[in-house]
């Protein structure tokens, strides 16, 4: 995969496990989470992680999900989309992935996800998405009980950081330790409204400010954002995030300390799949049961 | 003796170069970090492009958001609505309602006869109806501002975008590409909710004959045909309306 | 079934035709604490003054700030777009101050022969309501007789109190037959029947309601009931939000019964007659389940919420709250506890005619996927 | 530069008196338990003097001017708007109730000298509902304070200068039910004389504060807004306290003074306008910068000048402080003509309040424009305040009937309560723009 050289994209990437011979497995499903900046197609076989792509969402649902799928399925010593038993589609472009025979919204693919990579003491979450912000509540299962979601007005989204990286010439991978690099932690700018935060953050450096502080005043104002939010909800034990933003510590640290609770944190598996592994989870079961019903 | 405007936005610093009335050279850099280098930038292009050098003993008037950045450059400094007042009666005398809409900010004023500034409305807090708006959602559509704005004529079914943020917005859009919408339809649907915010704005300050459009958003013809649609009269584009500002300012 | 939601698409045309069919006086009204049995009485036709959907606002936008709910702000825009240019007179009873702003900006900017103010109580609990609202129905009934040119009998009274009375018992009986297991009708229609109550006459609207009647015990619904929803919530006119949730999502829903004033709230409780006929109409109206905005000091609007959560077999309820609508935003927090003690799950949606529906789809998808298991 | 003419300045005298009432109002209401005294809270205006003739030892709180009072901290203001926030009260209800909800949330009243102390819990809810929420405003505080009986008062009926009859009934009527459901709540008494001494001091006061308020008429102005904005609130604090009337009338004399000798707030003076509704409490610095560089005082305001004041029209259609009736006047009367006099004064008089509330654009515009005609105005500013419905309602018509009148207005927008939907830059550039368009320079450069 070509990749761009614009500071706002993330990292893309694809997976396989090494020593799983999918050729064993009994069922292998896939998940396809489409969101408004990346896609992930996630293959599992057995409900173990058998492979996975994340790519920056295209214009259209279909096309995104068709290369999202391929890419997942590019070192999968000759699996094909053919060997996958059941396809679910989930995210904002759900409705629109033809080889998914089911659509679950990307809240109850995030909780499955989150209960499957965090184990099943997890019952508070954060999603930070694009273009959207989610608290989900769930149970031991991962099942949702509660959630909440932003509305009408994009502030505190993964979106606003990549308009912050572009401005700042900083990659997003790099702005969560950047923004630490200050003696000490600035006031929040005031507008985390993607367009007036950018001019904000110009009219800052203009005024001296360095693009560390800048950038840690930004973090800081999306935490408080997004802690807004969740405490609307409220944080119950274990806490855990998902989404892009999961990886941006300058923003999770911020929320840990606001929040006063630490997230639980695996290497083990990639957070910003989490939609699609719910999704491929959701697809094991629901082929199991169409098999038991012989349907 | 030659007059020089400056007009700092959130994304151009604009400069005009005036002798009695006339404009010897108009010409833009983008505003970066440091205001004080691309007004110095600006004004050096500006003269280069006029053929001469820096008058001796010349008034450089500021305006715009930027106005108060550069003291050391400015021999004086002049409001935005002023200036943008200034700058529509240069084009047209006849102007009762002058609209400046540039990338992040639209400020609409109400005018006298005599230039004089009645009454003026500014998009507060949100930027859903400026230029910025139009900007991203041609980058989500992978196309031109010119080519989307073009697009917006050839409309033939109406459809709605709801989404007041430029964020939803861009989402909205890509849906309706999945669903089969056209393009120009798309564009239509873009350009009239931005010219429904603005006129807004007109209806604040009271619609009047004749309406001036005047900032970046004026070279856009989806939003002037829209704005007309929604205003129900016919509105008059300065002939470089990027720069009636700094026009105005030079004045 | 069908002349419900044709009424309710074309309301204008419907209330130009009445005028030249019967040369009558139409008169718009906000807010449904209006005493629409006096209108009839002096054979004016009532019709409530409703935004638009999807129709844009900003024309309003000089004369109400934007803090005020868009469903008031999309009212006075229809009006200064010329949609309601029939009316010859307007009227209120006052409820909540957003409403009354686009009233007085209506009566300021859209000129008509008559126009009126009545100051309904808030107090609806307290002891001097009855003689107050009483008195200011004479006054609305004198000032009528002053406009018209005529007076009002008490048998005029009848009749008005007649037609408006028949046509709340029936929807009330039409009410009914969404307590089944499988309703007899959708939420949707449901809606475009109270909607369409309060933009025609009620006279030719008792006759398609009785007709309905008729209909029900035998109507084949050819759809999965799914999730039996409540709506709890402002001003909802909103049929599209309805449609998509009864018709567009991947799990099925029915709204079964709602607690608004396009809803059952406009036609709940019974009349009780009496020798003074404005004493009457003015117990109805204090009486009746009532909206957040007179809601105190106790509060009687909770109880009768889980009276219709229990007698319509209720599993989940959608807060529809106007945005904005702060009486609604002061009871949401507290009638969350209450729904929580009642076990009811519920999902808060600030409605706005400019949040995108695709939003509003994913989060009431996820709210049902909530209450079904999923595999 | 401008020349501007100098008025001589003096400091207001009066003001440390103001302060030191403002201390023990607060703390008498937060330590009224110590002495077995009893807390009534509600909205300001809610008819004062007939709590107090519950007792001397009755301590009523408008929760407004507590809130307006904890937005000048704006961080604890903050801390408050949060709790409210995280509870899912909306963000966009009443500025000032999120300050008193919050309150009771984090357990924290803050008094004048920044002390915070635990929340004072109320022991009974007496409140006026005027706009379409103020009942319920106390009806969900009562229940986050674990359940405090509440009492409300409708005052949605015609209340200003059209008020009838039959309105002051409808009120009476609700008052009376009022006296005896604190009496069973209580279990104390209604004391009729209590009622005489409360009611005579509190009209004394309002009247001597309209008093004091015409003498802003003159030019140069003796009195400025941040001062009014300081005052104005004992009029619905604790107008029945007998300090209050001794205050203002001190006030009124000082005031007096000051326009004899030809003393102004603001030695700039040279452009005088109208506000409106409550100002952005943590940001009043917006008005010093007026002042400062464009010599534009704030004098006129539908808002200090009438809410919880009284005037009366005379023939000629100007204002006049209304006048209060005697001890013997009173005395005379039986309870429920006493009563019925009390109100009549307390709610006829207050046009502005009705106005604003009723949302009736033409009186209210007609007001305005009486008061910028009296009070020799050049201009207003309406403040769209994000954090009232009430006052905010019918603004924009207002502003067009003013421009329509031939004056400039400027709005901008703000929350009285809560500082964060307040952008003071953007704010300071369309004053800036505002004045520089009527042809005002600035008096400093840079500002």
């Amino acid at each position: 995969m070509a990749q761009s050289k614009d500071f706002r994209d993330w990292d893309q990437y694809r997976w396989t496990a090494p020593d799983t011979d999918w050729r064993k497995a009994s069922i292998v499903s896939c998940g396809i989470d489409i969101g408004s900046i990346s896609t992930q197609a996630v293959i599992m076989v057995d409900g173990q992680l058998y492979a996975y792509s994340n790519m920056r969402t295209g214009s259209n649902s279909p096309d995104s999900a068709d290369k999202a799928l391929s890419w997942a399925l590019e070192d999968t010593d000759g699996l094909s989309q053919d060997d996958i038993q059941y396809i679910v589609g989930t995210g904002y472009g759900r409705i629109n992935i033809p080889m998914a025979q089911r659509a679950i919204t990307e809240i109850a693919c995030h909780a499955l996800g989150a209960n499957f990579i965090y184990g099943p003491s997890v019952r508070t979450i954060l999603d930070v998405g694009g273009q959207d912000v989610k608290v989900i509540q769930c149970d031991e299962k991962g099942k949702v009980i509660n959630f909440l979601m932003n509305d009408k007005c994009a502030a505190g989204t993964g979106r606003g950081m990549e308009v912050m990286a572009d401005l700042l010439s900083v990659p997003l991978v790099e702005i969560g330790q950047k923004s630490f690099e200050v003696d000490e932690e600035p006031e929040p700018v005031s507008s985390t409204c993607v367009v007036f935060g950018k001019s904000e953050a110009l009219s800052l450096l203009r005024k001296g400010w360095s693009i560390e502080k800048v950038l840690a005043a930004y973090c800081r104002a999306m935490a408080n954002r997004i802690v807004e939010l969740i405490e609307r909800l409220g944080v119950q034990r274990e806490f855990a995030i998902t989404g892009g933003q999961s990886k941006n510590i300058g923003v999770v640290k911020r929320i840990e300390m606001l929040l006063n609770i630490e997230a639980v944190k695996t290497e083990k598996y990639d957070p910003q799949i989490a939609g699609g592994i719910g999704a491929a989870l959701f697809a094991r079961a629901l082929f199991e049961k169409s098999r038991k019903s012989g349907g | 003796m030659a007059n020089i405007g400056i007009d700092i936005g959130s994304q151009n610093t604009k400069v005009a170069i005036l002798e009695d009335r006339k404009i010897l050279a108009l010409a833009k850099v983008p505003t970066g970090f440091d205001q004080q280098v691309s007004v110095k930038k600006a004004i050096k292009l500006g003269l280069d492009k006029a053929g001469i050098g820096m008058p001796d003993s010349a008034q450089i008037r500021v305006t715009g958001i930027g106005r108060k950045a550069v003291p050391d450059i400015s021999t004086n400094e002049i409001n935005e609505t002023m200036s943008a007042a200034k700058g529509a009666f240069f084009y047209f005398p006849s102007a009762r309602v002058v609209i400046d809409a540039g990338a992040e900010n639209v400020t609409v004023m109400k005018v006298n006869e005599q230039m004089r500034v009645l009454d003026f409305a500014t998009n507060d807090k949100c930027a859903a109806g400026a230029g910025s708006f139009v900007e991203s959602m041609t980058k989500a559509l992978g196309t031109t501002i010119d080519d989307f704005a073009k697009s917006a004529l050839q409309r033939t079914e109406k459809i709605n975008i709801n989404a007041q943020c430029v964020i939803f917005a861009e989402s909205e859009v890509v849906s309706l590409v999945h669903s089969g919408a056209s393009r120009a339809d798309i564009s239509g649907a873009i350009h009239e909710a931005i010219a429904d915010r603005i006129s807004a704005l007109v209806r604040r300050v009271g619609l009047e004959k004749d309406v001036v459009v005047m900032g970046g958003m004026a070279n856009n013809v989806g939003f002037i045909d829209a704005l007309e649609k929604a205003l129900d009269v016919n509105v008059l584009v300065a002939t470089d309306p990027e720069y009636a500002c700094a026009i105005g300012a030079a004045l | 079934m069908s002349s419900f939601k044709n009424w309710s698409d074309n309301r204008h045309d419907y209330a130009r035709e009445w005028k030249k069919k019967t040369g009558g006086k139409v008169l718009g009204y906000f807010c449904t604490y209006l005493p629409e049995e006096i209108l009839y009485a002096a054979d004016v036709l009532p019709v409530r003054i409703f935004g638009q959907h999807g129709s844009d606002i900003g024309i309003s936008s000089a004369h109400i700030y934007d803090m005020y709910c868009p469903f008031s702000r999309s009212c006075l825009a229809e009006g200064l777009k010329g949609k309601y240019d029939y009316l010859d007179g307007v009227a209120i009873a006052q409820s909540c101050m957003h409403i009354r702003q686009a009233f007085w900006s209506w009566q300021k900017h859209l000129p008509v022969e008559y126009s009126y103010y009545i100051y309904m109580p808030h107090g609806v609990q307290s002891k001097g309501r009855y003689e107050y609202y009483r008195g200011e129905l004479v006054e609305f009934k004198e000032s009528l007789e002053k406009w018209l040119g005529r007076t009002i009998s008490d048998a005029d009274l009848d009749k008005g109190i007649d037609i408006v009375r028949k046509n709340k018992e029936s929807m009330r009986k039409i009410w009914e037959f969404r307590k089944n297991d499988r309703p007899s009708i959708t939420g949707l229609e449901a809606m475009e029947i109270v909607f369409s109550s309060q933009v025609t006459d009620k006279r030719e609207h008792n006759e398609a309601l009785e007709q309905l009647i008729t209909e029900l015990p035998d109507r084949k619904v050819d759809r999965e009931t799914g999730t039996r929803l409540m709506i709890i919530g402002s001003e909802d006119d909103d049929r599209e939000f309805t449609k998509m949730v009864e018709e567009g999502l991947s799990l099925p829903a029915t709204f079964v019964i709602e607690d608004h004033c396009v809803g059952s709230r406009y036609f709940w409780n019974d009349f009780t007659p009496g020798e003074d006929r404005l004493a009457s109409i003015a117990r109805w109206y204090l009486d009746r389940p009532p909206c957040p905005s007179k809601d105190w000091p106790k509060r009687l609007r909770f109880s009768h919420i889980k009276n219709l959560i229990q007698e319509y077999k209720v599993e989940a309820a959608i807060l529809m709250q106007q945005k904005f609508c702060d009486p609604h935003e002061l009871d949401i927090p507290a009638l969350k506890t209450y729904l929580d003690e009642l076990d009811i799950p519920y999902y808060l949606i600030e409605f706005d005619v400019l949040v995108p529906a695709g939003q509003l789809k994913t989060r009431v998808e996820a709210f049902l996927e909530t209450r079904v298991e999923l595999v | 530069m401008t020349e501007v003419k100098k008025y001589p300045e003096e400091p207001l005298k009066t003001w440390n008196k103001a302060k030191e009432l403002r201390l023990k109002y607060f703390t008498s209401y937060a330590k009224a338990h110590e002495t077995g005294g009893l807390r009534f809270c509600g909205s300001a205006g809610s008819l004062n003097s007939i709590q107090q003739a519950f007792g001397r030892d009755v301590f009523i709180l408008g929760s407004e001017p507590y809130s307006a009072h904890a937005a000048f901290f704006s961080d604890f203001a903050r801390k408050c708007q949060e709790a409210c926030e995280s509870r899912g009260i909306a963000h966009d209800l009443c500025g000032y109730m999120k300050n008193y909800w919050g309150g009771i949330l984090i357990n924290q009243f803050i008094l004048p000298t920044h002390e915070i102390v635990p929340w004072p819990k109320a022991d009974v809810m007496w409140t006026q509902h005027i706009c379409c929420t103020h009942a319920k405003w106390y009806q969900y505080a009562g229940e986050l304070e674990g359940g405090v009986p509440e009492f409300g008062i409708d005052f949605n009926c015609r209340i200003g200068h059209t008020m009838t009859d039959r309105d002051i009934d409808y009120v009476l009527e609700q008052v009376l039910e009022g006296i005896e459901w604190v009496e069973k709540v209580t279990g104390r008494k209604f004391d009729d004389e209590l009622f005489i001494e409360a009611s005579l001091n509190e009209l004394a006061a309002n009247s001597a504060w309209g008093q004091a308020y015409e003498y802003n008429q003159n030019i140069p102005a003796p009195i400025d807004e941040k001062s009014l904005y300081s005052f104005f609130p004992f009029n619905i604090l604790c107008p029945q306290w007998a300090e209050t009337s001794a205050l203002f009338r001190e006030l009124r004399d000082e005031l007096k003074d000051r326009v004899d000798r030809g003393i102004a707030a603001v030695g700039n003076e040279r452009f005088r306008i109208l506000t409106d509704g409550p100002p952005q409490w943590a940001m009043l610095q917006v008005y010093r910068y007026m002042e400062k560089v464009y010599g534009a005082v704030t004098l006129g305001s539908t808002y200090t000048a009438y809410w919880g004041t009284g005037w009366d029209v005379a023939e000629d259609g100007s204002l006049i402080a209304a006048k209060i009736p005697t001890r013997e006047e009173f005395a005379q009367l039986n309870r429920e003509a006493r009563l019925r006099k009390y109100i009549a004064w307390k709610l006829s008089k207050q046009e502005a309040y009705s106005v604003t509330f009723t949302g009736c654009h033409p009186r209210k515009s007609a007001l305005m424009l009486k008061i910028m005609e009296l009070w020799k105005l050049d201009g207003a500013i309406i403040h769209l305040n994000r954090g009232c419905e009430g006052s905010a309602m019918g603004v924009l018509e207002n502003r067009l009937d003013i421009i329509k009148a031939g004056y400039p207005v400027l709005t901008y927008e703000g929350n009285m309560g809560d500082v964060r939907d307040f952008d003071y830059a953007g704010t300071i550039r369309k004053i800036e723009n505002f004045f520089e368009n009527l042809g005002l320079e600035k008096l400093i450069k840079g500002g």
